[in-house]
């Protein structure tokens, strides 16, 4: 999960979600990046407005 | 008994419809063997029209559907030529051919002597019959009836003959009367060959509700192995995220983590701890006025 | 299944869905492919609107 | 999905997951085969139980 | 409402329920303290696991 | 969660919501206060209206 | 939410949930870091279980 959880500290900071960004933030977590998972999640969020991904997810009710 | 030496001991006119319908059993990819019999000459001029530009019926005297047969290789079939029968050809599978003919069925009604090819069902409702001797044949053929609001009505829906069992003449009148056509008259098939296999009726019949549900279930499969296995694609993308920021929040709201985005949902809970406290409070001296009374939640 | 998933490949990448096809994919995987299998299948999915499937089975959470 | 379904296909077969055979299953059913696609998938699954992540429900975002 | 919040402030910390630390926990946020109310609680406490109607709580859904 | 609760006795005496404050009542109640929890805390209510957080947590059916 | 994240992140690496691998994760992505923030997350995860906690997110009923 730990690329999904890159792609969503770019998304509260603000920065751009690219393959670059994403390499750097796993790294620095002392991740062995995969290059492929970072451009398949990359590709995969093309399209996706994740404001609205996270928001939905925050309609279900969260466990306590 | 060869074919050749059949061939100069028949009679031209026979030799040709032979040669015609082995030639349409190489036209086909699929060619099958139907049951014919009660179909009214008309309604299968009917059904022959329906059909043209998806299959085609050529019926024949079942000596010569043989000779055919055997003609064209196709002996494995002849089994299934007996009683009153035609030939159907067409590009379509097997599958999509029986479907077809399924299709092009048409209810009709059943006599008294004539055995049930299904259940036979009344069903529950108003006959629009006025009160009459009727109620009593409807009670007689098995239906549960009576008469109700100035008409006869069938209470429930009632079974009154099995399939295999035998049309009595009352039950006979009494569907005549209720308008309810159960048999259901069409091109029955026996048989079809299609590249090498012969498939039997009942290996045709296809259960489209359960493929549906094999691709809800397929698909279903794969969202939760892109989901589990944390391999994004486009359609699951967005539940990764809601997933990830749903542990977030959990992770946050159980540690009790001072974040803005985490306030909110703190108070919350405390609020709630506070309330499930009180619940377990039984004196209600021991509360303050707000939270006495709490319903305890189902 | 795997005719199933074959199927929804092909569905996927928009190729026609019939018998040549699913048998290229089937056979593509190691599969042993039964032609009646295969032709079943094609016609059964005339009757079946896999868009609307699809979408069912994202509304609904699968069996764990 | 179709790399989803190009994996589950491998597994009913019980052909190995690899890229040759992941490309060649979704050639076979004309795909625009992207390499890394296929390395982040190959690398996503390989510590995973298909069997039991298949079955496993994965939450669904509300209005899914 | 302070009171109730007070002695779960003292279960958290593993400090005592009694009405010397009750009392201390809401004098120190300035409350008009009375003596009888927090009698009152510490006795309708003492059948109470608290952890147990605390963790009740835990299950309901926070609101997102 | 004994941070939160010292919120909230805070606001329910009328008391400014602030460091002192807060560390004053986790401290009568025998906690060893992290300062710096105690800053995020008041940092993270800052923007929070708790009245309307109550109330809005209230409005969820709460769960068994 | 960055902080959460990042906490996450490094629970997933294996690597030590400390501060300053949580300001390197947070710079990385090019948070503005508050160094009691980070105290605070670290405070507040000394005792928590993270995988319990991140489970309990998974028992929540999925929404329709």
């Amino acid at each position: 999960m730990e690329y999904v959880y890159a792609a969503l500290i770019l998304h509260e900071t603000g920065e751009e979600l690219n393959e670059d960004n994403l390499t750097a933030v796993l790294e620095s977590a002392g991740a062995d990046v995969e290059e492929s998972r970072v451009k398949a999640l990359v590709a995969a969020l093309e399209d996706v407005d994740i404001e609205e991904a996270v928001a939905e997810a925050a309609a279900v009710p969260a466990g306590g | 008994m060869s074919a050749e030496r059949k061939t100069k001991t028949i009679p031209d006119w026979k030799r040709e419809e032979v040669d015609d319908i082995v030639g349409m059993l190489d036209s086909y990819e699929s060619v099958g063997i139907v049951n014919i019999a009660g179909i009214p000459s008309r309604q299968l001029q009917d059904m022959r029209r329906e059909l043209h530009g998806s299959a085609e019926l050529r019926v024949s005297r079942n000596t010569l559907l043989k000779r055919a047969l055997a003609e064209a290789d196709l002996d494995v079939l002849s089994e299934h030529v007996h009683g009153q029968v035609g030939i159907i050809g067409t590009n379509d599978n097997p599958f999509g051919l029986f479907k077809t003919l399924e299709a092009s069925k048409t209810p009709a009604p059943i006599g008294a002597g004539e055995i049930a090819p299904n259940d036979i069902v009344i069903p529950e409702g108003d006959t629009g019959v006025d009160p009459g001797p009727f109620v009593g044949d409807l009670q007689q053929a098995g239906a549960a009836a009576r008469i109700m609001d100035g008409s006869i009505q069938v209470t429930e829906d009632s079974t009154v003959l099995e399939a295999g069992e035998e049309v009595s003449q009352v039950l006979a009148n009494v569907l005549t009367e209720l308008g309810i056509e159960p048999k259901e008259v069409g091109l029955d098939l026996r048989g079809v060959y299609s590249d090498g296999v012969v498939f039997s009726p009942e290996e045709l019949e296809i259960d489209v509700d359960e493929y549906r549900a094999d691709i809800e279930s397929a698909v279903a499969g794969a969202r939760n192995l892109s989901v589990n296995a944390v391999y994004p694609t486009a359609q699951t993308a967005g539940i990764l995220l809601g997933k990830a920021s749903g542990e977030a929040k959990a992770l946050g709201i159980h540690a009790a983590i001072e974040s803005p985005d985490l306030a909110d949902d703190l108070v919350a809970k405390a609020d709630a701890q506070l309330r499930a406290l009180a619940v377990a409070i039984d004196d209600e001296e021991a509360l303050p006025e707000e939270l006495r009374d709490i319903e305890v939640p189902e």
